[in-house]
């Protein structure tokens, strides 16, 4: 009830230019200095996501056995693990990783989530009141508790992970364009539409939903940095990315068991977990009060 | 009314409740392995014999060769009074091994909501009343930093530090072996992303509440700075606080998960990482049903609580 | 014959039956000995009391019907009818001494002094009714089947004699009786019935259940009935799942346990300076890479050679053992009776050229086809590192080794399904003869999960052949012949690729005295350890 | 209407925002006084200060961003701009009391009616709990809610906005204050019931003998209740005089320009407010931080001569007792 009225609000006051009104004020949202500093961030841990290859000094899954367990050097900045693969070069591999299974559990929580969110909040009535019970029955479960479940069922794959991280992002994304939805419906401009005889999903589609992107992106931006949180998490349980393949968790497990004696196994990997959170918890901070101040996206 | 309210909103969480179930049930029939092999427990190193029809009798004792929708009758009706099966591993009743570890869990995760509660509403407070100073600052980027900590992380250098280094507070165990004290560092751990959000909402509440006319009213009437944050401004800020804390208060349970296994803690966390490991299928539909019906219900709880603070809600 | 023959090779006693008599008679004046000094039982340890914190490793039922490692805890509520010293010799337990035979049975005298910790008597009823629950398979256990299968019947004789009727060849039979057949209070049991084990646990042994979580904490307090006057010397047992690496050697470190026996290696610098004793237990567990011989690729005899030279045992006891372990010269560890040095050693060590030689042999490396395996192995720690390092090793001679990682459990799920290529498995056997040999080798041995010998796999009659003369034997010396054979055979063969011996350990404060590290990974006997504080 | 000495008095009132581009001028040099038992009539548009103003006599000016950068307010020998914190809220509610517009949002949801009204009331006056749900009854019937007791226990969302309204009022004269400052207190509400309100007030004053100041953009409501008026245009007043010279003879264009939005009496009680009524003065105010040099009013005046583009006319009496800022005559 809070969210639905809020995030009508918001419709309201972001109505049909949002697009001109967003690239026109995307120089005022640069004028905070927290959000250049965010925006950098992130571009900068994409680059090096994507750069890695050309960054990292070594393979990643290049061992050295002779030179294991090095502590920080000129040769190796970060040190190397217990069978002397470089700590940098499996970090910077660790951020393609983490980010790319981070966005496309968004893109795929989102695009489900819209779509269901879209229809269930245009359509209401019964499809709505049902839709929105099986959301409610995945909102009940905690994310965590969902994707280790789901985890444990299919099996820690790229792509079982992804799934199992994205249930619960459709629920959340389901239930905030719904509310938009909502939100929007009531405007005079689509009983407009719909007088001059438009098609109920063109409305949707092309009337109602463009103007609810507000929270969308809001959202999005918001749970980039809990996605990746819930992904080191299942990795560092055990349950997520598997070796040899670099994931920020699995790191940080690895140098749970030297803790005191090789310290920079962990240190990085969490270091770099760290950062990356921070960047997208700043931008996503940003994007909220630049684009939806009441908070209707808080979940 | 208010008890009309209630049963109404009681009732709306049964179709929820139901969907759990069905839901673990689910779950459990995609589950790979064969559960009776779990189930006869082999030996670590693998230094078993395990004939066929031993196989065959644990087949037939789980169940396991009914139809589907038999066996979901029967895991529905059997949970409806409280039997979740047993344990494939040992044997002990699903149903004892979570009464055994829910209060663990909830206890850590009432303490770490109430500490996270009550530091967030105070620095989100703090910072609404100081808005764009540079108290406000230092309190946001505080906000900013605990959330993006990630618990596991913090976990190892708090033990490291203060557990280890300082010897200021047990590794690992249990309440009910160290008290209080054990659970000091599990809830530092994480309390901080709970509170952090907890502290925005509440910075941001705060300020639209003051910017309100019904404070200016108060002002005029002659009440003091505190009376009028206390008594107008925070209960009239707190709904969307609350909302807050009901999802955080589940989102925990995402940090309590890790932050139970590395504490040693005999939560629910711990018996599912177990039970995952171990292919113990029925714990794992357990966990989840305890674990959804306990959201379930803490959603219900707050809305509950909603129009208790606000006599303008009803049904 | 065939149960006297096995009999009169036990395990490097070699015992006669005069020498079990002579033993008897021993045994008999020495328990006269000890039972008129029962009134200063106090003198066998130096010291009394306290208890010792160690780790659990996720033990999740205390009944007897169970079997996990580390095995003490099983021996700290229970006694068998048979006992191991500590070089792994079988020793008599409840009994009072190892059985006779009358050739179709054999007929055990129990003591009559011995009580569970429930007050009732230890008897031949007892013993009978823990044997028919086990078989009828009232609690689920892994063990039934196998007992089942080797045993026809238990006859109770009078109180204190027992026989057992075996089904049939039965070599192992004494490491059985003194490894997996534990007794509990049938009183107890009845009352507790599924929950034996849980709520409770009666049993005879030197420690009392006195509560119990499983995965997370068990107490056990001392029991001063115990049967070996004066033991233990400890006045409990408190052990606890710790599953972080760091707290676990971080809680050794500042003192709060006073045992650990499950740690890696890398962890050794930790404890240097820390004033934490680490012992270095023997070769106890053999790490293969075990071949699925029914693969189409590795079926092919080059392959598995191949896959074998290309393997450096000596890399990964250097990097992920810390050194703690010993490279393959045997089939056997270098402390068993029939440990045999291999006179060529050529076949399981590496030689890169060769490797690729057979490869190219068989049609892959450069210019041929690429070989992709799959191997799966447990996660985490050891088992990750020596993956990785077989990765690379096997990648020197152009085999692609996808590594999958899942939960151990599920690993030996796979192996014993057979679902698999390559699996990255260590073997704990035990002081048999035939756990190094038929087990793995011979067709149909609980252990052979490569098919080697079976229908499907890679067969060698040979192999066969010389794997059931040496289980028929049971002595060394008899068929040292037979296993210098097998050795050489299976070294050719490589249904196993065979990786190295890795040590067993432990690390302890400097307050547990008398703790030895035993052979076989978690047979630690704490009955006799006191600690000095 | 007695003149006594005035109970308030501006003087040279100066009130700043921040804002982006620095400070801006909200409210220039204002002045005015208002006697006991007065009413003095703020009228003007939105935003040209006449609330701001206002709401700096109880130091109610959100700071930041606003601030009182000069002036004085004179209240009984004491400058309330200088009083300190303790003794304005001693003034606040209980001296000097205020009515907001949106009776929707001026009362605490959450709170009872009855509760909200005993916080002034125990706050001054220090009665007992008890005793001032007593006079928080009296004070219901003194603005006749029906059913008084039973809307002791009830809560805002369960009235109407008229309802709601009295409730703020009785709120206001819960401690008898000397000056009642009533900002647009009838804007949000139905006609019918703006003319109970304003009834009302009109009654209670007159009973009470306090000093009014009634702020509106409705120059109906002035009609009916205020004694004098002052008229404020971006910020500063442009003319001041009894009602009846007012109405008989506007002499700033502004004033002029408001009664021609005026259609007839008969809309004003048939249509459903008065925001339609000012559009007939062309053009906007300027932005306070785009004033013009000269006359504020220059950009939208039909009177319009060169000097007023250059220099700001000062207020001057052009009739007894009646003052405009303009440098033209008007008839």
């Amino acid at each position: 009830m809070t969210i639905s009225s809020a995030v009508a609000g918001h419709g309201q006051s972001t109505s049909p230019s949002l697009r001109s009104r967003f690239a026109k004020n995307f120089a005022r949202f640069l004028s905070s200095p927290l959000n250049c500093f965010s925006l950098g961030l992130t571009t900068l841990l994409f680059l090096l996501a994507l750069l890695a290859p050309i960054i990292a000094p070594y393979p990643y899954e290049q061992i050295n056995p002779a030179n294991s367990l090095s502590p920080p050097t000129w040769e190796h900045i970060m040190g190397t693990d217990q069978v002397g693969r470089d700590i940098f070069s499996r970090v910077l591999y660790g951020a393609r990783i983490s980010l790319s299974m981070a966005v496309m559990t968004i893109i795929v929580g989102l695009a489900s989530g819209v779509f269901v969110g879209a229809v269930s909040g245009y359509l209401g009535g019964v499809a709505d009141e049902v839709i929105m019970r099986v959301v409610e029955v995945f909102m009940s479960i905690p994310g965590i508790i969902l994707a280790l479940a789901l985890v444990a069922v299919l099996g820690p794959s790229p792509l079982f992970i992804v799934l199992a991280l994205s249930i619960r992002r459709i629920t959340q994304f389901a239930r905030v364009t719904r509310g938009a939805v909502l939100g929007v419906k009531a405007l005079d401009y689509v009983a407009a539409c719909r007088v001059i005889g438009m098609s109920n999903v063109r409305i949707l589609f092309f009337h109602v939903l463009p103007n609810c992107i507000g929270p969308i992106i809001v959202l999005a931006t918001v749970l980039m940095g809990n996605v990746i949180l819930l992904e080191s998490t299942l990795s560092f349980l055990g349950l997520g990315i598997q070796e040899p393949t670099p994931s920020w968790g699995t790191m940080i497990a690895a140098g749970n068991e030297l803790l005191t004696f090789a310290p920079w196994l962990s240190l990085f990997p969490g270091g770099f977990l760290f950062l990356t959170m921070l960047a997208f918890n700043l931008l996503g901070d940003g994007v909220r009060d630049y684009l939806d101040p009441r908070g209707a996206s808080v979940i | 009314m208010f008890f009309k309210f209630v049963i109404r909103r009681v009732l709306f969480s049964i179709p929820t409740i139901v969907g759990i179930v069905t839901l673990a049930f689910l779950l459990g029939k995609l589950i790979p392995g064969d559960p009776a092999v779990a189930a006869l427990g082999l030996d670590l190193d693998g230094a078993s014999t395990v004939s066929q029809e031993e196989l065959e009798r644990v087949r037939t004792e789980l169940g396991l060769d009914r139809p589907v929708i038999v066996q979901y009758m029967s895991w529905f009706g059997d949970a409806l009074q409280g039997d979740l099966g047993r344990s494939s591993v040992n044997r002990e009743s699903v149903t004892a091994l979570i009464l055994r570890a829910f209060p663990n869990t909830m206890f850590l995760l009432l303490t770490t909501i109430s500490t996270a509660a009550l530091i967030g509403i105070s620095l989100g407070v703090f910072s609404a009343l100081h808005r764009g100073k540079s108290a406000d600052l230092v309190a946001r980027l505080v906000t900013i930093v605990g959330v993006s900590t990630p618990p596991f992380w913090l976990a190892l250098v708090l033990i490291l530090v203060f557990a280890f280094n300082l010897n200021l507070f047990p590794m690992n165990g249990s309440v009910a072996e160290h008290g209080w004290t054990a659970l000091v560092l599990p809830t530092a751990s994480i309390a901080l992303q709970p509170a952090a959000l907890i502290a925005r909402m509440s910075r941001s509440s705060m300020l639209e509440v003051l910017s309100q006319d019904m404070i200016r009213t108060a002002a005029a009437k002659g009440l003091g700075r505190w009376t009028i944050i206390l008594r107008h401004g925070l209960p009239n800020a707190l709904s969307p606080v609350i909302t807050v804390i009901g999802f955080q208060f589940a989102n925990l349970m995402g940090g309590a998960v890790a932050i139970e296994v590395l504490f040693g803690m005999p939560g629910l966390g711990s018996l599912l990482i177990n039970a995952i490991f171990e292919n113990d299928l029925k714990v794992i539909q357990g966990v989840v049903v305890i674990v959804g019906i306990t959201f379930a219900l803490t959603n219900l709880a707050v809305d509950l609580l909603y129009s208790v603070i606000d006599p303008r809600i009803k049904l | 014959m065939k149960i006297r023959n096995s009999l009169t090779g036990a395990y490097g006693l070699r015992l006669s039956i005069h020498d079990c008599v002579v033993a008897l008679i021993l045994a008999v004046a020495a328990f006269t000995l000890v039972g008129a000094s029962v009134a200063r039982a106090d003198d066998v340890c130096p010291k009394y009391g306290g208890t010792f914190k160690t780790v659990d490793i996720s033990y999740s039922n205390l009944d007897p019907s169970q079997v996990a490692n580390p095995q003490y805890y099983m021996r700290l509520l229970y006694d068998g009818l048979l006992d191991f010293d500590h070089d792994l010799n079988v020793v008599p337990g409840l009994a009072l001494d190892l059985p006779t035979s009358d050739g179709e049975r054999y007929v055990f005298k129990l003591r009559d002094d011995v009580k569970f910790h429930d007050g009732t008597d230890f008897n031949a009823e007892a013993v009978k009714f823990n044997v028919e629950r086990l078989i009828a398979g009232e609690v689920r256990s892994p063990l039934t089947g196998y007992w089942k299968k080797q045993l026809k019947s238990v006859e109770v004789i009078d109180e204190y004699t027992v026989a057992f009727v075996p089904a049939g060849e039965w070599p192992t039979m004494l490491w059985d009786f003194a490894s997996s057949l534990r007794f509990a209070s049938p009183t107890a049991v009845n009352e507790l019935g599924v929950d034996h084990g849980l709520k409770g646990a009666v049993g005879t042994g030197p420690f009392m259940f006195k509560s119990f979580e499983p995965k997370n904490l068990m107490i056990l307090e001392r029991n001063p009935n115990y049967y070996k006057a004066g033991l233990p010397c400890l006045d409990g047992i408190q052990a606890r799942v710790i599953k972080s690496g760091s707290v676990r050697a971080l809680s050794l470190i500042k003192g709060d346990l006073d045992m650990i026996n499950t740690f890696p290696e890398t962890q050794f610098p930790q404890f240097q300076g820390s004033g934490v004793i680490v012992d270095e237990g023997k070769s106890s567990t053999l790490t293969v890479l075990a071949v699925n011989t029914k693969n189409s690729a590795l079926a092919d005899l080059r392959i598995r050679q191949a896959i074998q030279h290309a393997v450096d045992g000596k890399e990964l006891i250097d990097n992920v053992y810390a050194g703690m372990g010993e490279e393959i010269v045997s089939i056997f560890p270098s402390w068993h009776p029939a440990f045999t040095v291999a006179e060529e050693l050529s076949p399981v060590r590496q030689d890169v050229e060769k490797a690729k030689a057979l490869l190219a042999d068989a049609g892959y490396g450069p210019g041929g086809k690429k070989l992709t395996l799959q191997l799966l192995t447990g996660s985490g720690g050891a088992h990750t590192q020596r993956a990785i390092l077989l990765q690379a090793q096997l990648a020197n001679i152009g085999i692609d080794l996808k590594v999958k990682s899942v939960a151990y459990s599920q690993v030996l799920t796979d192996l014993q399904s057979g679902n698999y290529e390559l699996i990255l498995w260590q073997m704990l056997g035990g002081p048999a003869i035939i756990d190094y040999a038929w087990n793995l080798y011979g067709s149909g041995g609980p252990n052979n999960f490569t098919f080697y010998n079976e229908e499907g796999g890679y067969q060698n009659p040979r192999a066969e052949e010389l794997a059931l003369e040496i289980a028929k034997s049971n002595d060394p010396n008899e068929v040292r012949a037979q296993i210098t054979e097998l050795q050489d055979t299976v070294f050719n063969d490589v249904p196993l690729i065979f990786l190295n011996w890795r040590n067993h350990r432990t690390a302890r404060t400097t307050s547990v005295k008398d703790l030895e590290t035993a052979k076989l990974k978690g047979m630690e006997d704490l009955r006799e350890v006191w600690l000095d504080r | 209407m007695e003149m006594n000495k005035p109970i308030l008095q501006l003087q040279g009132l100066r009130t700043e925002f921040k804002t982006g581009s620095g400070w801006v001028t909200a409210v220039d040099d204002l002045s005015y006084s208002v006697n006991p038992g007065e009413t003095l009539g703020i009228v003007g548009e939105s935003g040209c200060g006449k609330s701001v103003s206002s709401l700096c006599v109880l130091r109610l000016l959100p700071e930041p961003p606003g601030r009182i950068s000069g002036g004085e307010i004179w209240y009984g020998g004491e400058d309330l701009t200088k009083v300190a914190e303790t003794r304005i809220r001693d003034i606040r509610g209980n001296e000097i009391a205020m009515v907001f517009q949106e009776p929707m949002t001026t009362l605490n949801p959450l709170m009872t009616i009855g509760t909200q009204l005993c916080e002034p009331i125990m706050k001054h006056q220090g009665l007992s709990r008890k005793d001032a749900m007593q006079r928080a009854h009296e004070l219901l019937q003194l603005v006749r809610i029906p059913d008084a007791k039973h809307w002791l226990k009830g809560y805002p969302h369960e009235m109407s906005g008229g309802m709601r309204q009295r409730v703020v009022i009785a709120m206001a004269l819960a401690c008898s204050p000397k000056v009642l400052i009533a900002d647009e207190p009838t804007t949000a509400l139905d006609v019918t019931i703006q003319a109970q309100i304003l009834a009302l007030l009109k009654e209670l004053q007159d009973r009470l003998g306090m000093a009014v100041i009634m702020v509106t953009h409705d120059l109906g409501v002035i009609a009916e209740v205020a004694d004098r008026v002052v008229v404020m245009y971006a910020g500063s007043k442009v003319e001041e005089a009894t009602v009846e010279d007012l109405f008989a003879r506007p002499r700033h264009p502004y004033t002029h320009g408001l009664f021609r939005a005026i259609p007839d009496i008969d809309s004003i009680t048939s249509s459903e407010g008065a925001p339609t009524r000012l559009e007939e003065i062309p053009g906007m105010v300027p932005a306070l931080d785009a004033m013009p040099s000269g006359c504020p009013f220059s950009t939208r005046c039909p009177f319009v001569i060169e000097r007023c583009l250059a220099e700001r006319p000062i207020l001057e009496e052009k009739a007894p007792g009646h003052f405009a800022a303009c440098f033209r005559e008007l008839s």
